[in-house]
């Protein structure tokens, strides 16, 4: 925790001014969004000064709305002509940024300093080829190269960050890519004009693990073979562990906290940093936290959250200001405040008396071949949920569709797992891993191309839409993303009573009172049933869902990445409300997510999936502590810590490799 | 991509077969006896019953479809009365009107309607895309209203009235233009371009607004992507971003769409065959509704349900060349 | 306090000058045509009777006096040929355009969103059935099927009710086509799924949960179909199946004005002209309402992407 | 001919060209004499000097010449392009108005000598006489040419000969009927001699010999349906080019023609340049217009709409190139007595006195193109127009007398009927008359219900025994200048068809009216006759089972450097066979 700045590769390129003379030096830098459509004018950055050294790497830390992004693009003056008000100074590389005219700011980017975006998808021309648009910036800042020159360059640049066989690859445009691959293409092209200065605004967020660490070494390793500075901007507070020298903390627009890296993270002076640390999932720990310290600032991470949709381009009207993101209401059943009893359920549950609900893992998840059921099973009885040799294919199908010519795919082959009443089971994988699919075959939202689906002893696999609808409340589902789960044009309430009017068979009356209830008991504040879902928070909506998920009594729980949206502080409530209401009504869930902490914390089994089939399954702790597939070995490893020190051995270790 | 052939072809047949279903059925329906028509006004029964006869019209209109549809297959023989006149398959019949096989009829008038469409197609897109560029960066300006105005005054303007005003102007008031006739491309592609000028005018500025507002707003929306910020951040300046970014990104829809229209337009622009006097494929389907010369019409709406359907298959298939993120499924 | 999607879209319109002087040119429209009776017996004429004193019978029957025998009868001039009185068949006529217009309109966007609706929201057997029939439709000669139409049907039946029916039974390819598209895309969100899940039938989840959300695209590209329904009718009365005489409409002044544009020029420019400020009014209008019910994508409207590679049929060729 | 025939069925176009007139073959007659149409516009273009040879002469016409097979042409289609190509036993005398309405010979040596009461005609060929291939026309083929005309592949034609030859109701044509003889009742005892056996007395046979039935076609080179792609030629003209199904048409002198042994045609023209397809409005402009080409530009289909002809008549320079026309036509309105309230002869007189003839008039074009019709026969003498006016309605009806008898017919408070009519935009049958009909009844009490059908629609309705709606406005034309084909069709009881086009809408079949009709067709002096078919339509009329309503009368534009410029009150077609360019 105290490892010196010094441990970093001193090497400071020859042609680098002298430190008097800093690279990046921001001075009371305010940035203001004007009022548009009924939305108040919004102070994204606020009084805020930093320096960066030349060769040096700064890291901007924040949750959203905090403001880091904003500040990113500020560096290069990218809100010019947007409407927006800067105020105060910024210098790169000795140009006045905020003055300067737009020929020398046009000369400033992309040449002195470079700039990453988070999606490398959507961050390159989809109609050019790499190697052209690389040309491209590369001749308008060297206007005398030739064509010919430019694409030679372009190809080295690829070749530089790691792309095999880059001559050919130059040609291909980006969907040709993996989402790393484009990363790197993207760092290539900032790479191509030997800029001074890196601005790498979430680069790894929309990245698996594994190739977030790629990634994130390479950009070490650039750094420090030609001693560009590096901006990092990220929420992620291990990606900023292994990267960067200083560290600032952002919320609000403010700086929270400035340091070296090893103190701040290794012994943070402010509450919030300490707040934030704390949220984070710990992949090293069992399950069953207690109660940790950042709760106490989640009404001011919305606060500020509030603010940067607002800033994000002032377009959402309604959203900031709105009494929806002031501090919520002290209600009985805030979930943050404390552990309910453990295993009765409450008087007022508006669902069916839970289950008994402690039990320790007793699912079973098998590997390809479906296993017998086994003495550890018997003594609980029959699994809740049961699937064998689980097969979906998409694209065309039907016996001419293999005629025609094979354009399906595999999303998941022969998948076998079982899931016992009162379970959790987590299922991690990366992107693509097919655990999505998993989960939604489980709930019958897809049907399974083959492969059997037992539910409580009956098929479900076979049922018929009509004949599956009176099953459909006992397997609920909460999804990943809090936008699109809501339908927009409905209210909170009535969302979260469609399901008991679908039923039918209650009054209009009970139906609200108990839309009402439902809302309470996962933390909201029941009054709020008229409200639209555009005036909630991220972690609110997701709230929602899961009352709406809970509404008609469910016995089994699937939730899709439900955190993987929000914020590390919100994460980790919701992941307690979760945990509580699995106790508390005796649930069995199905945790499908990619992040190997937040399925730790929160199951009894894990099985990992890899291109559609399961690699390993076991008790959550076997397996995070004894690996046995190789897959899953490196999946670990390539989780990123918040001890600089651990960081840089890791990546020491994968260098090696 | 094999798949994908086969299965728009499939589609396509169907599509056909259900089209001449369809024309058969309407044909049953609608006004006018082909053997009275055929025959002439002062003929008695019997003469007509000849005629019909001698139309192959004699049997019940099932039976005669089937015939079409084995004359498509295996081709049909005529008696021309000192011979026989041999349709070779797919052979779609006889005209009623003038005895001749009607693909080599339709094959007769396919070169001016594609002159036509093709043609009105390039300068089309010279105007729409030009405007909708062009109101796009000068977005709520005076020179944006202006352009929106003439261009949907095009839009809002019969053919009939555009076409004989532009004739009016250019060619009886200036004499700038000939009045145009249909010159082969083949014979004179000087004369060919000069006679067909105003006919593509015509069209053009029916159709350019379309195209202006389709390219001024998937400007807008590309002008809103990522990857333009990314350029700009880049220090491209704006004028290179839209000329070779944004417009390449506005592509692929007006690329979509024109496939689209031109396919339509192998339908024919009746109207403006009539009014420049071109024998193309869209007024000899209009004629031959009217005189119920229902092999001929059958053809016609073949032929041009035929380019449609292709123009919809090439439209996806463009799309997706156009935009490579899109797949064809 | 509770602001609505929708309500919040109104006050974005109102607030919008060139939407409401739009708006304001459409009502003006609309009440001008409600108003014919009134306005021309204002006037003291009406839309049928000749005036054979007022047309020079043997110049082919063009007005006395000077533009198309302007005076204070006759407020627009007279009609060449018969002498009828302008204004008032311009006010009459605007009523049946008007009339079949939107009556056409409606028919199109409820029979393009059924069917879209049913077509993107259905099994993959139903969309193919559906998608293949909207290609024979559309590859439909209009003609053909029009003639067809006005044979069949009784000479009795209400003529603007035939066009409307004929106009809007053949063109609902476009909307189709472009629900269909929307619809696919909206049925990926996962509210879809969390309504199948909380047991909501597949007519439910269209009603509910899916149709709401087209109301925005469908109400733009309508806005662009009105006009385009106009001009349809021009053609249709150009090629002597629109309204049965004496009625007037747009469409029908349009085309037997044809001719006359050198000799009576205020003939050609009066329908033209009202067709003019409609299109304009309705394209500015829905422009208006698409950036107002969308504001954060102001052109996803579907007459921007692949969805609408359909766009009104242009019988008008 | 006949009202369908102005619209000869196969080369039947399209409602779109709207102002291309549904008489299409009506042309610009400068009228002399005794028509009312006075000759106001002579040939002035072709006065200021004298016709040479040479030149190219463009034809700019809306129609294609479609059919182009004389056994297929409708009569009155032969006088336009292909009476340069075809030669017939005889023909229409080409000279400006009423002079041009007698036959004269052709490839016959006379008119045709009748015997046994007319009811044999008998016919010698002029010598040297070729066909463009240099082999000699004899009388076999024309006998031929009128035999295929029967055969179904070929119909299209004028019914007479089915009707008048002996034999002729059974023969199917040399395509089915293979005997030796033929068709017996045309004798051809040597290469120069015809003779025609008829059912019954025709004295107006020399009249009919001169449609293009009887133009000869060598048995050799007759290819059927695909003939008509190139007709051999008898006339000063062959076909170079046929494109475009009869579109363009090129043609140039036949060799073997000789201005000796053809003393109508002249053939100025080198070649004759036939462009069609093109609108109506379009044509008139180029004509207006006439650069290049089109300065030597005429039109045989085309005439000038109101809204052309009030721009024209402002301009001095184009009113002298206007031609002015009369064609035996009659537009009326049709009663189907079987229908009521039409079966009391009360309100069908009130319907007469009520029409108001001068907004009818300016309907169908104003009254430079109209002049309002009293009597069913046309006004030209040849027709044996007496100017009777049976329901004098004055110019603008007489709704007070109307009234008057619709209260007599027991209709005091007035009437509702319905008005069919064509949708086609032809100033004859269409929606404009219908209308003006309309706003006059209403002033006589009588409310019209307008009820316009598809043109298709139209004809089999108004033309169907069954279907035949009580009024609907109609239109008649001659097949030749007489009143034989004008008033037999309609009025003949033995002419109304069954199963097919019936023209006789009143259903009339009266035994006077027969027997009138056949004593008239007895004569072969046709002054004589044409007196007697006057008298007849004057009876006629007085039961007012028609309203006539008005005669189109035909201004056509031709280019600037036209000479020569004839138009017989025949058919009222420019003559192209006059035409010269320089």
């Amino acid at each position: 925790m105290t490892a010196p700045l010094a441990t970093e590769p001193a090497t400071e390129p020859a042609e680098a001014p002298a430190p008097a003379d800093p690279l990046v030096e921001v001075r009371d830098l305010t940035i203001t969004f004007p009022a548009t459509g009924g939305a108040d004018a919004v102070r994204a950055v606020d009084g805020l000064s930093f320096t960066l050294r030349p060769g040096g790497a700064l890291g901007i830390v924040g949750e959203s709305g905090s403001g880091k992004s904003t500040v990113a693009a500020t560096l290069l003056d990218l809100h010019r002509g947007t409407g927006a008000r800067t105020e105060g100074t910024v210098r790169v590389a000795g140009t006045d940024v905020l003055a300067a005219p737009e020929a020398d700011l046009r000369a400033l980017r992309g040449a002195t300093a470079a700039m990453i975006f988070q999606d490398p998808l959507s961050s390159l021309d989809p109609y050019h080829s790499l190697g052209d648009q690389i040309a491209e910036v590369h001749r308008v800042h060297r206007p005398g190269v030739s064509r010919r020159a430019a694409r030679a360059r372009a190809v080295e640049a690829l070749d530089r960050v790691g792309i095999p066989d880059a001559a050919r690859r130059a040609r291909s445009r980006p969907h040709e890519f993996s989402g790393g691959m484009r990363q790197r293409a993207l760092i290539a092209m900032a790479l191509a004009c030997e800029p001074r200065l890196l601005i790498a605004d979430e680069p790894t967020t929309a990245l698996d693990v594994t190739v977030q660490a790629q990634i994130l070494d390479l950009l070490h390793t650039l750094r420090t073979e030609t001693g560009t500075g590096l901006l990092l901007v990220t929420h992620d507070l291990g990606v900023v562990a292994g990267s960067v020298d200083d560290v600032l903390v952002m919320r609000g627009g403010r700086a929270v906290e400035h340091g070296p890296v090893t103190e701040v993270l290794g012994a943070p002076r402010e509450p919030y940093t300490r707040a934030l640390l704390a949220a984070v999932p710990r992949i090293e720990t069992a399950r069953e936290r207690a109660a940790h310290a950042g709760v106490a600032y989640e009404e001011e991470g919305r606060e500020a959250g509030a603010a940067r949709r607002g800033a994000d381009a002032g377009r959402r009207g309604p959203a900031a200001g709105r009494p929806a993101d002031s501090p919520r209401p002290a209600g009985p059943a805030r979930p943050d405040d404390s552990a309910p009893p453990a295993d009765s359920a409450r008087p007022d549950e508006p669902v069916r008396p839970a289950v008994p609900a402690a039990r320790t893992a007793v699912a079973t998840v098998t590997d390809r071949v479906p296993r017998p059921t086994t003495g550890d099973d018997d003594h609980n009885g029959a699994p809740l949920l049961e699937a064998r040799g689980l097969r979906r294919e998409f694209g065309r199908g039907g016996p001419l569709g293999s005629v025609l010519g094979g354009d399906r795919t595999v999303a998941v082959d022969d998948v076998s797992l079982t899931v016992a009443a009162g379970e959790t089971l987590g299922l991690v994988g990366e992107s693509g891993s097919g655990k999505t699919t998993v989960g939604r075959m489980l709930v019958r939202l897809l049907d399974p191309t083959a492969g059997t689906l037992r539910y409580r002893g009956r098929d479900l696999g076979t049922l018929g839409e009509r004949a599956l609808r009176p099953l459909r409340g006992e397997l609920q589902m909460v999804f990943q993303d809090p936008v699109s789960s809501l339908n927009p044009r409905r209210t909170i309430g009535e969302s979260v009573a469609d399901p008991l009017r679908a039923a039918g068979g209650l009054d209009d009356a009970t139906v609200v009172r108990r839309a009402r209830e439902l809302l309470e008991r996962v933390g909201l504040d029941p009054a709020w049933y008229h409200r639209y879902p555009h005036e909630f928070s991220g972690g609110q909506r997701q709230r929602i869902g899961i009352a709406r998920a809970l509404a008609p009594g469910p016995r089994l729980l699937v939730c899709d990445e439900p955190v993987s949206a929000l914020d590390v502080t919100t994460q980790a409530q919701v992941m307690d409300l979760l945990a509580e209401l699995r106790r508390d009504l005796g649930l069995s869930v199905v945790l499908i997510a990619h992040d190997l902490a937040v399925v730790r914390a929160a199951s009894d089994r894990v099985a990992v999936m890899r291109a559609g089939r399961i690699v390993e399954e076991g008790p959550v702790d076997t397996v995070y502590d004894h690996p046995q597939h190789p897959y899953t070995q490196g999946l670990l490893a390539a989780v990123p810590v918040l001890d600089p020190e651990v960081a840089a051995e890791r990546r020491a270790a994968r260098a090696r490799v | 991509m094999t798949a994908y052939v086969l299965r728009r072809t499939g589609g396509a047949l169907l599509v056909l077969l259900l089209l001449s279903v369809a024309v058969y059925a309407l044909f049953y329906v609608a006004p006018g006896d082909p053997a009275t028509l055929a025959c002439g006004p002062r003929c008695n029964a019997e003469q007509i019953a000849q005629v019909r006869d001698q139309l192959q019209l004699g049997e019940p209109l099932p039976v005669q479809y089937l015939h079409f549809l084995q004359g498509l297959v295996t081709g049909r023989d005529y008696s021309t009365g000192t011979g026989v006149l041999h349709c070779p398959a797919p052979c779609f019949g006889l005209s009623y009107q003038n005895d001749q096989p009607v693909a080599q009829l339709l094959a007769s008038r396919l070169p001016v309607t594609a002159s036509l469409a093709v043609g009105a197609m390039v300068l089309w897109l010279l105007l729409g895309v030009g405007t909708g560029l062009l109101s796009a960066l000068r977005r709520g300006g005076a020179t944006e209203r202006v352009l929106t105005v003439l261009t949907l005054t095009g839009t809002a303007t019969p053919v009939f009235i555009t076409g004989l005003l532009l004739l009016m102007v250019f060619c009886a008031t200036l004499q700038w233009l000939p009045f145009p006739t249909y010159v082969p491309l083949t014979e004179d592609p000087e004369q060919w371009a000069w006679n067909l000028l105003l006919p593509w005018t015509t069209l053009a500025l029916l159709e350019s607004a379309k195209y202006a507002r389709l390219t001024r707003s998937a400007t807008l929306e590309t002008l809103a992507e990522d990857h333009i910020r990314t350029f700009r951040a880049y220090g491209l300046c704006e004028r290179r971003i839209v000329g070779r970014h944004a417009l390449r990104g506005a592509l692929p829809p007006v690329v979509a769409l024109n496939a689209v229209d031109l396919g339509t337009m192998f339908g024919g622009a009746m109207l403006t065959e009539s009014l420049f006097g071109l024998p193309g494929l869209g007024r000899l389907t209009v004629e031959s509704v009217r005189t119920v010369d229902l092999p001929v019409v059958v053809g016609a709406v073949l032929g041009v349900g035929a380019a449609v359907v292709l123009a919809g298959a090439v439209a996806d298939v463009l799309y997706a060349l156009a935009d490579r993120r899109v797949t064809l499924t | 306090m509770n602001d609505t999607p929708s309500t919040g879209a109104w006050r974005r319109l109102r607030t919008r000058p060139s939407a409401v002087v739009a708006a304001a040119v459409l009502a003006a429209l609309a009440l001008l045509a409600l108003g014919a009776p009134l306005l021309t017996a204002l006037e003291g004429q009406d839309p049928t009777t000749y005036h054979d004193q007022l047309v020079d019978s043997a110049r082919g029957g063009v007005p006395y006096g000077s533009f198309g025998g302007i005076s204070a009868d006759h407020w627009l001039g007279v009609e060449p040929g018969t002498g009828r009185d302008l204004f008032a068949r311009l006010l009459y006529g605007a009523r049946v355009s008007l009339l079949v217009a939107l009556g056409a309109t409606v028919v199109q966007v409820a029979l393009g969103v059924a069917i879209g609706l049913a077509a993107g929201a259905g099994g993959r057997l139903l969309d193919s059935v559906l998608s293949r029939f909207t290609d024979v439709l559309v590859a439909l000669p209009m003609l053909v099927f029009a003639v067809a139409l006005t044979a069949i049907v009784p000479a009795g039946f209400p003529r603007p009710l035939l066009l409307i029916l004929v106009i809007g039974l053949l063109n609902w390819g476009g909307t189709s086509r472009i629900v269909r598209a929307q619809t696919l895309s909206l049925r990926q969100r996962d509210h879809v799924a969390a309504a199948r899940l909380a047991g909501r039938t597949p007519t439910q989840i269209a009603r509910r949960e899916l149709l709401p959300a087209l109301a925005a695209p469908v109400l733009t590209y309508a806005a662009l179909l009105v006009p385009t329904n106009i001009v349809v009718e021009a053609s249709l009365s150009f090629l002597g199946i629109g309204v049965t005489p004496p009625t007037s409409s747009w469409g029908q002044l349009l085309s037997t004005a044809t001719t006359w544009f050198r000799a009576d020029p205020l003939y050609v420019l009066l329908p033209s002209g009202c067709l003019l400020v409609t299109v304009l009014a309705c394209t500015v209008l829905g422009d208006a309402v698409r950036t107002a019910l969308d504001p954060r994508e102001r052109s996803r409207l579907a007459v921007g992407t692949r969805a609408a590679a359909r766009p009104p049929k242009g019988a008008a060729r | 001919m006949a009202e369908p025939a102005r619209t000869p069925l196969r080369s039947r176009r399209l409602l779109l060209t709207a102002r291309r007139v549904a008489a299409a073959a009506i042309g610009v007659t400068l009228a002399a004499g005794a028509t009312a149409c006075g000759p106001k516009d002579a040939a002035d273009a072709g006065a200021d000097a004298a016709p040479h040879k040479g030149g190219t002469l463009t034809v700019l016409n809306s129609e294609p010449q479609t059919d182009f097979d004389p056994a297929r042409l409708y009569t009155s289609g032969g006088g336009k392009v292909p009476t340069l190509v075809f030669r017939t036993l005889t023909t229409r005398k080409r000279a400006n108005g009423a002079a041009g309405t007698k036959a004269v010979p052709d490839l016959a040596t006379d008119t045709g000598r009748p015997s046994k009461n007319a009811t044999v005609w008998t016919y010698t060929l002029k010598d040297g006489l070729k066909f463009e291939d240099g082999t000699p026309i004899t009388s076999a083929d024309i006998k031929y040419g009128i035999e295929r005309s029967f055969a179904a592949e070929l119909s299209g034609g004028a019914p007479y000969l089915r009707d008048w030859l002996i034999g002729g109701e059974k023969y199917q044509g040399p395509y089915k009927d293979n005997s030796k003889d033929g068709l017996k009742s045309i004798e051809t005892p040597d290469d120069k001699t015809l003779v025609f056996h008829l059912k019954k007395p025709e004295g107006e046979f020399p009249l009919l010999a001169t449609q293009t039935q009887f133009a000869p076609v060598p048995r050799a080179k007759d290819t059927g349906t695909k003939y008509e792609e190139h007709p051999v030629s008898s006339g000063p003209y062959q076909v170079v080019k046929n494109t475009g199904d009869g579109e363009h048409l090129l043609l140039k002198r036949n060799p073997h023609w000789s201005e000796r042994t053809d003393k109508e045609r002249h053939a100025y023209p080198d070649t004759v340049d036939v462009r069609s397809g093109l609108d109506s409005a379009v044509i008139n402009q180029r004509l207006a217009t006439g650069s290049g080409p089109d300065a030597a530009a005429v039109t045989t289909d085309t005439n000038l709409g109101p809204a052309e002809l009030a721009r024209v008549s402002g301009d001095k320079e184009l009113e002298k190139r206007v031609g002015t026309g009369h064609f035996g036509y009659t537009n009326y309105l049709a009663f189907n007595p079987k229908v009521k309230p039409f079966d009391k002869p009360e309100v069908r007189q009130a319907i007469a006195y009520a029409v108001n003839r001068r907004s009818v008039v300016n309907a169908a074009g104003g009254s430079s193109l109209a002049e309002p019709a009293t009597t069913f026969l046309p006004d030209q003498k040849s027709f044996g127009y007496t100017g009777a006016d049976p329901f004098p309605a004055g110019r603008t009806g007489n709704p007070e007398k109307a009234r008057e008898l619709l209260k007599k017919a027991g209709y005091p408070h007035g009437l509702k009927i319905t008005l069919t009519h064509s949708t086609a935009k032809n100033f004859a049958t269409s929606p404009e008359v219908a209308t003006a009909v309309q706003d006059a009844l209403k002033k006589a009490g009588i409310t019209v219900e307008l009820k316009g059908l598809e043109d298709n629609d139209y004809k089999d309705t108004v033309h169907s025994l069954k279907d035949e709606p009580g009024l609907f406005i109609g239109g008649w034309g001659a097949d030749w200048p007489s009143g034989g084909p004008f008033l037999a069709p309609i009025f003949d009881g033995r002419q109304i068809v069954k199963d097919a086009y019936n023209f006789n809408h009143a259903q009339l079949d009266d035994p006077a009216v027969n027997h009138e009709i056949d004593a008239i067709n007895k004569l072969t002096d046709l002054h004589t006759a044409a007196a007697r078919w006057g008298a007849l339509d004057d009876r006629i009329g007085e039961q007012a089972l028609s309203v006539p309503l008005f005669h189109p009368v035909y201004k056509r534009l031709h280019g600037k450097s036209i000479r020569n410029v004839v138009i017989s009150d025949w058919d009222g077609v420019l003559d192209i066979s006059q035409v010269a360019v320089k």
